[in-house]
């Protein structure tokens, strides 16, 4: 519930600030961060209900890695081609989009399968993102493929020069698929190291299987020893130590032009999606727990809280009124953009038609 | 009446107490969850895998090596095709090597449209399945089917893939597995786990029977001497449908063959049909190039061709990347009640 | 003459100078072997990877995305059977995200038997190739069309898959590649690294021009009334010379379409031809369960019924976990020349 | 070329001994291993002429790798089911095969693709051997895949108690496939730990391509101490240093039932297989060096070595001879062994009969 009154940034200490060991966030990037983490956790709050009202189906999202994810996506380096980052994610970096700019009705219209959806055109889950201008290559549902497209990427951007990076993004689990350990000796092949940033997020489940139950390597950054490979394990929940570590690591890849490994610890707030009912799970939650830092540091008071989280509500919930009004695919979308046009095909010059 | 999932979960219940099954396993198969669908809950054989479906197929040859009888789980279809090779070797190794070792493991996977599964919980597997020569592969549109055919995996020292409809999973038959109570509420009480705290909970097993449904016989769900149609799975259903609306509508009796093995197929079920007919409908949701039902069709013009009144037709899915999540998508991308009737009432309608 | 593996490296040339290849990977590919059938050798952008398929073709796809435009080669098509996941992904990336991305990727990969190969070499991969969808696929049957096709393989946007026939490879064509050297020695002199230490070799590049081989056009080999006989890749010059003999001997002229594109498969010249003679024979070697040549055999039913004389015929490999090394398996597993012309007589000779 | 006159062996100093740091090998051990060496080092000469001279076709095998297989080969507990030891090979294995009792005709059978190979009745390329009452799984030509079977078998071991031991042997270049990477995953669940013997032969190359221009790791040991499991590297052309790093590391995995990882350095005497031509590749020869050692020892002399030859040479014509009056497959049994019979198939109750 939104408060009135609430006190203005002026008459505020001078240069609070959020301190995790000897490293701190002003109050000007902990209130950006913290913006971005409200809108991703509302949006798919919004979302978990969609699925259950029938305006949209599944849901699968990134409640409880908002602090990191927020913290990743600032820090991108956004454009198109291989001089900045590229961005090959899983299905829970919503709150990493919204950082880079993505509007909350392009989630939205993912979710209510609109042909207006920028990511699939109604075709794939929601979280599935996908945007050429940001080098934010189609997230596929299949676990872990990325991490054997991700040699590719950076192969392209140390060939051109500059310090564009590739950031790959993995589960706990899906670490278990032989694609992980195809990423590790692809980007330090000798010679031709790669600026690849392997990240996993670790929430401690692949659905229902705990991690502790089938992995004996506790985190993923130990099996880059072997290649030479430095990584670090940060607190996912903490976003000073969420950005620090992520500088830290970019900073490595950019400069070196080689691999760098780094496992955030997260929570899983709402299970792993709405077939297993999406109900919250009592983890520890890293937007409750950035308020209750940022209420004690007096970077805002409540009110300001309030104002935050009201005017994402309002966001969202405008956004879902107007998705709501927008076109549906219709039947002759279907075999759409299978094909790019092709000046050496004499069946399909243009799109896929049907059997030839 | 028992659904699809309880009816394997009873299969491979029966199978661990009377069959020799060893290891029934894949991703979230164990407990706490019992498998995405339910389907191996309670299961003392029951074990949870780490993320690799190359791992959990490569597992289960070599129990089978060691003289194991395992089941695994690919948690849907569509995360198997990493594993083809795989599935090609443990297909070809009695082969490869003089027929020194059998391969007796199951392998089932949920297969098909019709859960709102987009792109990825949609795919269809029956066609690339068959081409693995060295399996053998069922696909049930019932539960009773399903736990028969599920025993005879079990039980034949041959890989055999079990794919399961996942549009049918939960649905209930019209048949009672053999030892089955009558109640279905008792039936759910007995073997279904409670939602919440499911750390103490123990099933408890009705005393079902063995009940074999014997690889390669197909089974006559509708029978009519006006033409044949062809189906299994998530389609089958419809064709009966369509086959009871046409018959009430128009009269026309059709013959609809429930494959049930899609390899070995039940050919002399087909050929008799057909002999009898003249006419043919195969249909299946699979994409429409190179599709099994393609060669079903080729072994009718192959042996049948003088004996057909009319074309021979098929009604598949539609040669495409995916299947989207918006409904729209799949309606139009996968046969559904409306063509199949269509299909089936032309293919009667025809002049000879 | 080039060979079928000279060929291509000349189309491979042609392409990293003309039409932006950036990547020419696979195993053994770059120095010093330049490909286990030397088709790489003497390349600019050509290099060596790990023993790893998936790795080379989600690295493909990497490089696609950010703008390059790989060729990757999977050394044998039989160890490409843990990538068909990847492959899908990259035929189905476009679909999936609305037409943002591109993935202009060749894959070249060895398919089909005839060099011995045993249980892992001697692998038909286009029935398997066909299914997926989002991907073109081409498999020439002459050096010529090799570079055609190659260097249309590379100018297209979209994943292409390049068959080459195992056994065609080190065959000499009949007609000259534009700008190819008259003579077949000179030619070897140019571009074939020497026997021994090649550290220091340099290839000696002909002034080669371009010429596209479109996808989507058969090509027809021999013209006639009598019969049609469709093919591709190995079992193509093998159909070729069936229907000389029959000409010779009984006078019967038959056409003899090579496809060269396995999808999209030129239809309409099938067509054409099937109205004209009546008679069609499908032949590949691939395996006969859900095999690529059904699904052309279901169109011809489809569309083509009742232009149809006489029962249409399909020649395949059989259904079996492999090809073994003894000859004798090979003989009795894929087409030869003499079933194939046993087929096209019957074919031609049976009364409408 | 033997000569005449040698030695006998009552003549010889007493207990002659082949010591490495400080391991040795007794005289009649060294005797032994010798001889495999031999018989297999011959066999496999032979079957390289057999693929020029047309009485064969492709060949691949094991020269280089005689010593360290020799040594595995003798230390197999030997027989069938999970209390023994299960072996999932590669193709450079025949002297294990022949240190555990394979007869040298056997492996000419296959080679000459005779209905008598027992190993794969004329269908596979020699050096895939299969082996029922061994525990010996078939071969595979496809690289690395046994790296995923072997928890299966492994864990039927466990599970029946005892102390047989799964072997698991792969290239260099082959640990690029993420197969490698799932064993030392599935062999390390916590609680499920597996006793596998995870081996390496490192010959420095897959085909054409060195192992240091594609491998930042440079022994595949290193990529287990993420998963906390023990490793060694061991001179594979030393038999004597051979011996005892497998016997210690089945000693490991027999009683702890725990995964150990051992690579050997290894040559490939005759390059990588027929396709490339056979020719001697001018690498350390551990039979040349192992003769060397006897000789200087004492434990034989020249003449005795000679004979080991002579009978060697002796055994693999007689072989070659008789299998060339032995049967080739026929067309009638291009369908055999597909299926086993079943009692539940109604369309194959015996074996595959073609098209149901
Ligand atoms: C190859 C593959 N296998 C199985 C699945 C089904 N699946 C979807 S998410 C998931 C668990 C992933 O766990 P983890 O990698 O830890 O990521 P998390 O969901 O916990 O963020 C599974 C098994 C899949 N999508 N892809
Ligand atoms: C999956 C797979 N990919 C490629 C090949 C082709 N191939 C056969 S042997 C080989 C090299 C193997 O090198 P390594 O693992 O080091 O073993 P080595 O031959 O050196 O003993 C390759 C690439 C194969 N057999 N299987
Ligand atoms: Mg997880
Ligand atoms: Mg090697």
């Amino acid at each position: 519930m939104p408060k009135k009154n609430s006190m203005p940034m002026k008459e505020r200490a001078v240069k609070p600030r959020i301190v995790t060991g000897d490293e701190f966030l002003s109050a000007e990037r902990c209130v950006a961060i913290h913006r971005i983490m409200v809108r991703a956790r509302v949006m798919e709050e919004r979302m978990i209900k969609m699925s259950k009202s029938g305006e949209g189906f599944f849901w699968i999202g990134g409640p409880g890695e908002e602090a990191f994810n927020a913290c990743l996506g600032l820090q991108v380096k956004k454009g198109e081609g291989p001089a900045f980052d590229f961005l090959l994610l899983k299905y829970r970096n919503s709150a990493a989009m919204i950082a880079m700019g993505m509007e909350l009705i392009d989630g939205v219209r993912q979710m209510a399968m609109r042909w207006s959806d920028p990511f699939s055109a109604g075709r794939n889950f929601t979280g599935h993102f996908s945007r050429k201008g940001w080098n934010v290559v189609p997230v596929t549902p299949v676990i872990e493929v990325q991490f054997v497209m991700a040699p590719g990427t950076a192969l392209m951007q140390k060939r051109h020069g500059g310090d564009g990076v590739t950031i790959v993004i993995g589960g706990d689990a899906g670490s278990a698929e032989g694609d992980f350990a195809s990423c590790l000796i692809w980007s330090t092949r000798p010679g031709n190291e790669l600026p690849v940033l392997m990240l996993t997020t670790n929430n401690g489940f692949g659905i229902s299987t705990s991690h502790a139950s089938q992995h004996s390597c506790e985190h993923t950054t130990e099996r880059g020893k072997a290649f030479g490979i430095p990584g670090e394990v940060v607190d996912g929940n903490d976003p000073v130590a969420s950005w620090f570590a992520i500088e830290r690591a970019l900073r490595y890849c950019r400069s070196t032009r080689r691999p760098f490994m780094l496992e955030a610890m997260v929570s899983r707030l709402y299970g792993h999606s709405s077939s297993s009912g999406a109900p919250h799970s009592g983890e520890p939650d890293c937007l409750a727990l950035f308020e209750e830092r940022l209420l004690a540091a007096g970077v805002l008071d409540q009110a300001a809280l309030d104002q935050v989280h009201e005017a994402a509500h309002a966001e969202v919930e405008a956004a879902v009124e107007q998705v709501a009004r927008e076109a549906k695919p219709t039947a002759e979308d279907v075999q759409k953009f299978t094909y790019a046009p092709s000046k050496v095909d004499s069946v399909y010059p243009g799109d896929y038609t049907g059997l030839p | 009446m028992a659904t699809m999932v309880q009816a394997v979960r009873l299969a491979l219940h029966y199978g661990e107490e009377n069959l020799g099954v060893t290891d029934v396993f894949g991703q979230d198969v164990g407990p706490p969850l019992g498998g995405v669908f339910t389907a191996t809950q309670g299961l003392k054989t029951a074990w949870n895998t780490p993320l690799d479906e190359r791992g959990i197929v490569g597992t289960a040859m070599g129990i089978a090596y060691a003289g194991g009888r395992p089941m695994c789980e690919i948690q849907f279809c569509d995360y198997g095709f990493n594993t083809i090779d795989l599935l090609k070797v443990a297909g070809n190794q009695r082969w490869a090597a003089g027929g020194q070792w059998d391969m007796p493991i199951v392998l089932m996977t949920p297969s098909g449209s019709g859960i709102r599964g987009s792109l990825y919980h949609s795919h269809s597997f029956e066609s690339w399945a068959s081409r693995l020569a060295g399996w053998k592969i069922v696909m049930p549109s019932n539960p009773l089917d399903a736990y028969g055919l599920m025993l005879s995996a079990i039980a034949d020292p041959n890989p055999v893939m079990v794919l399961l409809p996942k549009a049918l999973l939960r649905l209930k038959g019209d048949k009672l597995i053999p030892g089955e109570p009558e109640n279905a509420d008792e039936l759910k009480k007995m073997i279904d786990a409670p939602v919440g705290d499911r750390s103490r909970w123990q099933p408890r097993w009705p005393a079902i029977q063995e009940y074999f449904v014997p690889l390669g016989v197909a089974s006559l769900v509708r029978e009519g001497d006006d033409a044949t149609v062809v189906s299994y799975g998530r389609t089958l259903p419809l064709c009966a449908q369509a086959a009871d609306q046409l018959r009430q509508e128009t009269g026309a009796a059709i013959d609809v063959l429930d494959l049930r093995s899609i390899f070995p197929y039940d050919w002399k079920a087909i050929r008799a049909s057909v002999e009898k007919t003249g006419r043919i409908l195969i249909v299946n949701e699979d994409t429409e190039v190179t599709n099994f039902g393609e060669h079903l069709l080729r072994r009718v013009v192959e042996e049948l061709f003088y004996d057909l009144s009319v074309r021979p037709r098929v009604l598949f899915g539609k040669h495409l990347p995916g299947i989207g999540l918006n409904p729209v998508y799949e309606q139009n991308t996968v046969p559904q009640l409306g063509p199949i009737k269509e299909a089936l009432a032309a293919l009667v309608q025809e002049e000879a």
